[in-house]
């Protein structure tokens, strides 16, 4: 929710040359705005796949670090860094504009030192980011260990109406 | 001479003994056609030749002469029909190879036909070759399809109608003119206009309403859709690339000449009423034809009005009755040929393939089909109007005249009709070869050699005759010459307008656009390598489209293609409601027709019809 | 061999000049937002970063469309004349220069079409629709001074404003000269007429597909595609220009013009883009062409 | 020819394969926040919408019940993070109407200032957002950096640009700081400069009088019978607005103007937004004249250690968006029992998506979400 | 007519129905399942015309279910919790689509998050939640740190550093 403002007249990214794509074709860099709940993880991942190459991930805010105040949620995962490779994180909750301008330039810094090559990770490890992506997105078996009964009977009464 | 004629009749009844023997049949008609046009070939410049048959009947006071002769402009039609036909004919073995009929008869009746149509030297003669076409095309278009009959059904009423007024037309002007040459005759009308303006208006006006008719020009644009959605698509090819220009061969050798000099009132001071009215039926045509494509969804029903529309940039240049104009017309009749035909054989080949010819249930065959694609992309570059094609020549000059003349509102309208025919002609292309490959379509494959070696050929001749339309200006502007008008013969490359300082050279601007092409792809080679990536990875705001149940026939965006801007039309074409109008009449045709075939049905017809045109020859004569 | 050498410097210098101009329009339109901007120079850093970069590619159709894309439009360009060079001796045909342009534009469409995204394809169907739009008011401009004139060569028509500043068909036929910079805003597909390329409703359409070098190739067809119709602009209305930088400059003026309409406007939805086109330009501009036939 | 367009849906059900689809987010650069529609569509026409919410679903009635009471205060801004202090007032409305506490006014009146900012910052991004949609890029810049200015003030008053978690229990966490009032009655007059520069990009625009009007029109009955509420409730010609209907904080002692108007369209709705920013400016005024001196905060002991009596409420408020709702369940423990929210933009992200895009073109689709402001976070909780 | 909340408190209890009054403009109504939807088109007819929204709470000591339907009058302003009980292991309530258009959406929450069935409602498809197969996050037997622990791997106090 601060990338508006970082983006617009006050601290204006694009006297960077950083400038926001409608799609994941053109971008360079991938910008995970805070919590990433599953169903979005899911949408990360594919948006991040189909972006061709060299392409950087900025972690942007607390919560893909470690959950942040969200860590004990259900539905939002703990560590970006376990499903897709991250360059660079930006901490705070939310992290102010300044904070990003200068995650995006030390990530700029970090590029021409070559330094930030996380995508070549990613194809690298390309078992482990998938194994963890599986192991969250297509359980098959309660976590808990418990059989939600009634709402089994429920969906089948669904199904039969 | 006659033996122009005479091979093909002759191969046609001997065709027709051994129709069950392909090899045989078809041996015969490449042989057949090679003498055409190897015969074709040797008599151009010789435009002496004739052959007459006196028949010392006199009617209505004129002596009834039957003959054919070499006639410039007609020698210039039949060549390049000729030339087309084979390579359609060539693409129908393929085609047909599957079909138990054989279409070899057909084809070379069709060819006698166009000969003969060409080389008439007297109305009888081509009014009975009018005809043999006219029943020719009819028992092609039903050929094997039941569907196809009601296309056809009003296509033969319309073509009768124009017909009996064609039949009208020719007696009255025998009976004041006292011949029934063609050539005597066009000066012997401009006599009558001069004399009796009325009478000469109204004999002029049946003689271009029976052509308007053949042209499908407005209003009578509406038979080329109705045949084209369901003839079978090797025969539409030959009808929507030679024989709609039968109406305007007609117009070359008789209707422009007539009006371009006749003493009739001005307007604006650029051009008398006919002109005018010329114009205006070729700019509607131009344009409603462009507006009507646009909204197609049946990719032949989108083209037959593309054909709609290019009749109308031939009639515009007629309009302006200037010599570039006339020459730009003339070019066009034979751009539009080529480039016509290798767009309707590229849909032969899709509809060959797949069955199915409305555009949105079609997409990405690209993957699957590519030469067929690569002489679609030619064919619709080149009906665009883009150079270094052909196609670019024609239009070039017609705007040229049209400018030149003053004629604002013609130039307009053909501005319009030439980029609204990006609209559709893209929106086939991106329908038809883009976009998503439905699963359905998996396994098509190319088109057999024998379907894909006249494709090869046709995108050899836009090419060719795009850069150099000496090719085809060098014997139009000789043909022109030789009948009497006031032209150099055209250089191979360069066209000539009638502005100031305006000879483009299509070998420059074929240079440059190689040269601009080939800037682009060095940059192209410069930049870093790309991966290629399967079809169904798109960019889906980050969806996955399979879990939403949508596969490739659902993420195809081709029908309704260019809704907002029909729903600006929409108003305006109900509160007109032409279509409506023109549907009606249409409906009373076929009632008509119907009652006709069931007639000849029963083998009466021919008797009728016969009757019919005896009775209207006596009734004209009495009148007059 | 110097033929080929003018012609490659007249190419590269289409690009160079379109993509400062980008670049400083950027400047310019962060500026009206209250912004600092990019620096002017950073529409170069763009192509050369997207050239540098992998790219995604469909079929082959993509790779020749982008290439004709920006071929067409090179070709288009080598036939318009700068400040009376041309880089081939023939005539500067209007309609020519016209009817090249559109090829640039037909590649593009079925590069974008090829990638399968009815995001991009609704993106082309709009684009071309407004080509419709387009077209006729401008040509009804053109008309009017082909007839004045009596030529449909560019470098005559510009040759024929030569002298005093009065001699310029823009003071000589302010109507036309608005109609005209109406089109061209369309032309150029700058607000109110971007529908084509909307972000907000069709993630910025035919682009959508497009990555790396395809990108890099559609920014530079951008780059010369503004070149080009400036360029046209200022021969037909200005009076063309006796050396290469007032030229530029001239150029730069009516980009400018542009560039600021672009800031204030939001997007006409197309059949809007289109019904206004044909109805205020056109009815400028036949205005115009009355004033001259009568 | 095609048939005619009012057919499309019949064609929809004849040709499955006139119909393609179109996923208008969550990734898509038209849409605010990660939300999607998967449009079914016949050319540019809607046909049929199935909304794909839940992906900003972060399980917020779950932590609630995880975390001490005032602990939560940090949570509740993050549900609507555009405008997030009707969240915090409102839950703590909800547990001092449980404890049965009264506030003192100083504090009612410092929380009616800030949500009311919250109000101002959050139609500069909506006005902007909308112009966005449009196209018109440059009124979401402005707006933005005048956003700043207020952001700023809350900087200085709380210590937060966003999530300020202010209110407490009992009050707010300490008074407003020295110099604070003139410089807000500054960024004030500024703002009320800056409307005119406003009005004559965004609602004077002629484009955009075309583009929106007559879009999305919602009647009074319609929009009453479907839970509407806010602004786009007062645009069909219902004069309800819960800081007059069921007055909390310092709106009883303020008069507050409600603005309605009759048009329902997309056009009326951002009007409406455009003068109930004037309106919160002039209340603003109004609450710094009438503020009273005295405690900011009721002294509940060990807030950490905060027991809420057994019992339930339903606390409201009236933010920029609609009725902003929380329902506290308590069982007398340390942490609450049960908090249900209630967002805004509930009806019109879901319902309206189902009922209302139909038939419409998919040009209008940004356009119309952002007349409506729906903010996805709020559907998700 | 705008009626004060003492006389609505009155009409309701001479009605029958057992009334809370809970603060100054909110009165809490316990129904029974069977009667909800002919309370539900009573209230209405007397004005309570805006629904709120619909939420349930899981009271796991008692075994039972709370559906509550937050109802708002414009013109009495006035707010009412109509509260349903069910069994916990049975929880079937009636629909009342057919009533509020947008009790759709909240049907298909609570179902999500609590598994209580609303009959006459055919479609309770997941609205939030993608792949879930453990018993409904919001009852109170679901412990979601263990389970964000479990999945994720999330740490135990990472919330508090």
């Amino acid at each position: 929710m601060e990338l508006p403002p970082a983006m617009t007249s006050r601290w204006d990214v694009e006297r960077f040359g950083v400038g926001p794509m409608a799609t994941p074709r053109q971008a360079d860099v991938l910008l995970v705005t805070g919590y990433v709940s599953l169903k979005t993880l899911k949408r990360i991942i594919r948006t991040y796949e189909q972006m061709p190459e060299p392409k950087w991930v900025l972690a942007f805010g607390s919560c893909t670090v470690n959950g942040g105040i969200y860590w004990d949620s259900y539905n939002t995962i703990t560590n970006l860094a376990e499903y897709i490779p991250v360059d660079i994180t930006v901490s705070g909750c939310m992290p102010r504009p300044e904070a990003v301008i200068d995650a995006l330039q030390t990530l700029m810094k970090m590029i021409q030192s070559g330094e930030a090559g996380a995508y070549k990770k990613y194809k690298e490890n390309y078992e482990y980011y998938k194994a963890n992506q599986d192991r969250v997105l297509k359980k098959t078996v309660p976590v808990l260990g418990q059989t939600p009964k009634n709402d089994l009977e429920g969906k089948d009464e669904d199904a039969k109406e | 001479m006659i033996e122009l004629l005479l091979v093909p009749l002759i191969t046609t009844l001997v065709l027709a003994f051994f129709i069950r023997y392909k090899r045989i049949t078809w041996t015969l008609f490449l042989a057949a056609n090679g003498f055409v046009l190897y015969k074709l070939y040797s008599i151009y410049g010789i435009w002496n030749l004739s052959y007459k048959v006196d028949t010392a009947y006199k009617i209505l006071g004129a002596e009834l002469t039957l003959g054919v002769s070499n006639n410039p402009i007609g020698w210039y039609f039949a060549f390049f029909s000729a030339l087309i036909t084979l390579l359609i004919s060539l693409f129908s073995i393929g085609f047909n190879k599957n079909s138990r009929s054989n279409v070899s008869v057909i084809w070379m009746l069709i060819i006698f036909s166009n000969l003969g149509i060409f080389f008439a030297q007297d109305w009888v003669t081509f009014f009975m070759m009018w005809e043999l076409m006219g029943w020719t095309s009819f028992f092609a278009i039903t050929n094997g399809k039941d569907k196809a009959l009601d296309g056809a059904k009003y296509y033969l009423a319309l073509s009768l109608f124009g017909a009996a007024l064609m039949l009208i037309a020719i007696s009255v002007l025998a009976q004041y003119t006292g011949t029934f040459q063609i050539f005597a005759s066009a000066y012997g009308l401009l006599q009558i206009i001069n004399s009796s303006t009325k009478l000469g208006i109204g004999i002029l006006l049946l003689f271009l309403t029976t052509f308007l008719i053949k042209s499908a020009i407005f209003p009578f644009y509406m038979w080329p859709q109705k045949v084209y959605s369901e003839g079978p698509e090797d025969y539409i090819t030959f009808m929507s690339s030679v024989m709609i220009k039968y109406g305007i061969y007609p117009m070359a050798i008789f209707i422009v000449p007539v009006v371009g000099s006749a003493d009739l009132p001005m307007i604006l001071n650029t051009g008398n009423v006919l002109q005018y009215t010329i114009g205006y039926l070729g700019a509607i045509s131009a344009i409603l034809g462009t507006i009507l494509a646009i909204f197609q969804t049946d990719m032949k029903k989108l083209f037959a009005y593309s054909s709609v529309a290019n009749m109308g940039y031939i009639l515009l240049g007629f309009s302006s009755m200037t010599i570039v104009g006339f020459e730009g017309s003339l070019f066009h009749v034979v751009n539009h040929m080529i480039l016509k035909a290798a767009i309707f054989l590229t849909l032969a080949a899709v509809v060959f393939r797949t069955g199915e010819s409305e555009m949105h249930k079609l997409g990405g065959l690209v993957y699957r089909m590519p030469l067929t694609f690569m002489t679609f992309l030619l064919g619709i570059i080149a009906a665009a109007g883009i150079p270094p094609l052909n196609g670019f020549g024609s239009k070039w000059m017609i705007i040229q005249a049209l400018m030149s003349k003053r004629m604002v509102v013609f130039a307009i309208a053909m501005i319009f009709a030439s980029t609204g025919a990006f609209m559709y002609l893209f929106r086939a292309l991106a329908s038809i070869f883009l976009g998503q490959l439905p699963d359905r379509y998996k396994d098509v494959k190319e088109v057999p050699p024998t379907m894909a070696i006249p494709m090869f050929i046709m995108m050899v001749i836009m090419l060719l005759t795009g850069v150099v339309p000496g090719v085809v200006m060098k014997p139009l502007t000789s043909a022109l010459k030789a009948v009497g008008y006031n032209v150099e013969v055209a250089s191979w490359t360069t066209l000539e307008g009638s502005l100031k300082n305006s000879v483009i050279d299509l070998k420059i601007v074929f240079y440059m656009f190689v040269a601009g092409v080939i800037i682009s792809a060095l940059m192209y080679f410069f930049g870093n390598k790309s991966e290629k990536v399967p079809q169904n990875d798109n960019y889906t705001a980050g969806e996955y489209p399979e879990e939403w149940g949508v596969d490739a026939d659902r993420f195809n965006y081709s029908y309704a293609f260019y809704q907002p801007f029909k729903e600006m039309f929409e108003p305006l074409l109900e509160s007109v409601s032409i279509d409506g109008f023109f549907a009606s009449i249409g409906r009373n045709f076929e009632f008509l027709s119907s009652t006709i075939q069931g007639l000849f049905k029963r083998g009466e017809g021919a008797v009728l019809l016969f009757s019919i045109g005896v009775l209207l020859l006596i009734l004209g004569g009495l009148i007059i | 061999m110097m033929a080929v050498l003018r012609v490659f410097l007249f190419g590269i210098f289409a690009i160079f000049i379109g993509l400062l101009f980008m670049g400083i329009g950027r400047k310019v339109i962060a500026r009206i937002q209250l912004r600092y901007g990019p620096p002017f120079y950073q529409a170069f850093l763009d192509v050369g970063k997207l050239f540098a970069r992998k790219s995604i590619t469909h079929n082959f159709v993509m790779d020749l469309g982008m290439v004709m894309a920006l071929g067409g439009l090179l070709a288009t360009m080598l036939f318009v004349p700068i400040a009376g060079h041309v880089a081939v001796k023939t005539s500067t045909n209007l309609i020519v220069i016209m009817y090249l342009m559109a090829i640039g534009y037909l590649g593009m469409a079925m590069a974008v079409a090829a990638s399968g995204n009815p995001n991009a394809t609704i993106g082309v169907s709009r684009a071309l629709t407004m080509m419709l739009g387009y077209e006729v008011p401008f040509f009804t401009v053109i008309l009017g001074l082909i007839i004045v004139n009596g030529t449909s060569s560019l470098e005559l028509i510009s040759q024929s404003q030569a002298g005093s500043i009065l001699n310029w068909n823009m003071i000589k036929f302010p109507l036309a000269f608005i109609a005209a910079e109406i089109a061209l805003q369309a032309m150029m597909g700058e607000k109110p007429f971007d529908a084509m390329i909307a972000p907000a409703e069709i993630a910025s359409g035919p682009m959508v597909e497009l990555s790396g070098k395809y990108l890099g190739l559609a920014f530079l067809t951008h780059a010369v595609s503004i070149f080009v119709e400036t360029a046209i602009i200022v021969n037909l209305f200005m009076g063309g220009a006796s050396n290469i930088f007032t030229f530029v400059l001239k150029q730069f003026e009516i980009y400018l013009i542009t560039i600021f309409i672009e800031a204030v406007f939001p997007r006409f939805k197309i059949e809007q883009a289109v019904k206004f086109l044909w109805t205020v330009p056109i009815g400028i501009a036949v205005l115009q062409l009355l004033l001259i036939l009568l | 020819m095609d048939a005619p367009s009012y057919t499309l849906s019949k064609i929809a059900e004849r040709d499955n394969l006139a119909v393609y689809e179109l996923f208008f987010g969550p990734n898509h650069p038209g849409m605010h926040g990660n939300f999607g529609y998967v449009l079914e569509m016949i050319g540019t026409e809607i046909v049929k919408v199935r909304p794909n919410a839940g992906h900003l679903h972060r399980g917020f009635e779950k932590l609630m019940e995880q975390k001490l009471w005032v602990q939560n205060i940090a949570l509740v801004p993050r549900i609507c993070v555009v405008d997030p202090d009707p969240n915090e007032v409102a839950y703590c409305t909800a547990i001092e109407k449980i404890m049965g506490v009264d506030i003192p006014d100083r504090a009612k009146f410092i929380r009616t200032i800030t949500l009311e900012m919250s109000r101002l910052t959050s139609f500069l991004m909506g006005m902007g957002a909308l112009g966005a949609a449009l196209g018109l890029y440059t009124p979401m810049y402005i707006m933005m950096a005048d956003r700043d200015l207020i952001l700023d003030l809350f900087e200085w008053l709380t210590g937060a640009r966003i999530y300020h978690i202010f209110n407490i229990p009992g009050g707010v966490r300490n008074d407003l700081p020295e110099g604070w009032v003139e410089r807000l009655n500054e960024v004030l007059d500024h703002l009320e400069k800056r409307l005119i520069e406003y009005d004559k990009l965004v609602f004077e625009n002629p484009i955009i009088h075309k583009r929106l009007k007559g879009l999305g029109y919602i009647s009074k009955e319609e929009a009453i019978r479907t839970g509407i509420t806010g602004p786009n409730l007062r645009a069909s010609g219902a004069a309800y607005d819960v800081r007059v209907d069921d007055p909390y904080a310092a709106y009883p002692y303020l008069d507050v103007k409600v603005i309605t108007q009759d048009g329902g369209d997309a056009l009326t709705r951002a009007v409406q937004v455009r003068l109930e920013f004037e309106e919160t400016i002039k209340l603003i005024r109004q609450a710094l004249k009438e503020m009273p001196d005295g405690d900011v905060r009721l002294n509940l002991g060990n807030l950490s250690m905060l027991k809420v009596p057994k019992g339930e409420a339903y606390a409201k408020v009236e933010s920029s968006k609609g009725e902003f709702g929380y329902y506290v369940v308590s069982d007398g423990g340390l942490k609450p029992y049960r908090v249900g929210v209630r967002g805004p933009s509930l009806p019109a992200g879901l319902l309206y998506a189902q009922k209302h895009l139909p038939k419409m073109k998919i040009d209008d689709v940004a356009a119309w979400m952002a007349s409506l402001a729906i903010c996805p976070p709020d559907i998700d909780k | 007519m705008k009626m004060q909340k003492s006389d609505i408190v009155k009409l309701l209890l001479d009605r029958g129905y057992s009334v809370f009054d809970l603060y100054h403009n909110q009165i809490a109504l316990a129904v029974k399942k069977e009667n909800l939807l002919n309370d539900l088109i009573f209230l209405r007819s007397i004005g309570f015309e805006h629904l709120s929204f619909i939420t349930a709470v899981d009271f796991i000591d008692e075994g039972e279910f709370e559906v509550v339907y937050h109802i708002w009058s414009y013109t009495h302003k006035v707010h009412i919790l109509v509260k349903v009980r069910v069994d916990r292991n049975n929880p079937v309530v009636p629909t009342i689509i057919n009533l509020w258009e947008q009790a759709q959406f909240y049907e298909q929450e609570v179902h999500e998050f609590f598994g209580i069935k609303f009959e006459g409602n055919n479609d309770l498809s997941p609205l939030f939640l993608e792949n879930w197969v453990d018993i409904p996050p919001l009852r109170k037997d679901f412990d979601t740190r263990e389970f964000s622990i479990r999945l994720y791997d999330a740490e135990v106090d990472g919330g508090d550093r």
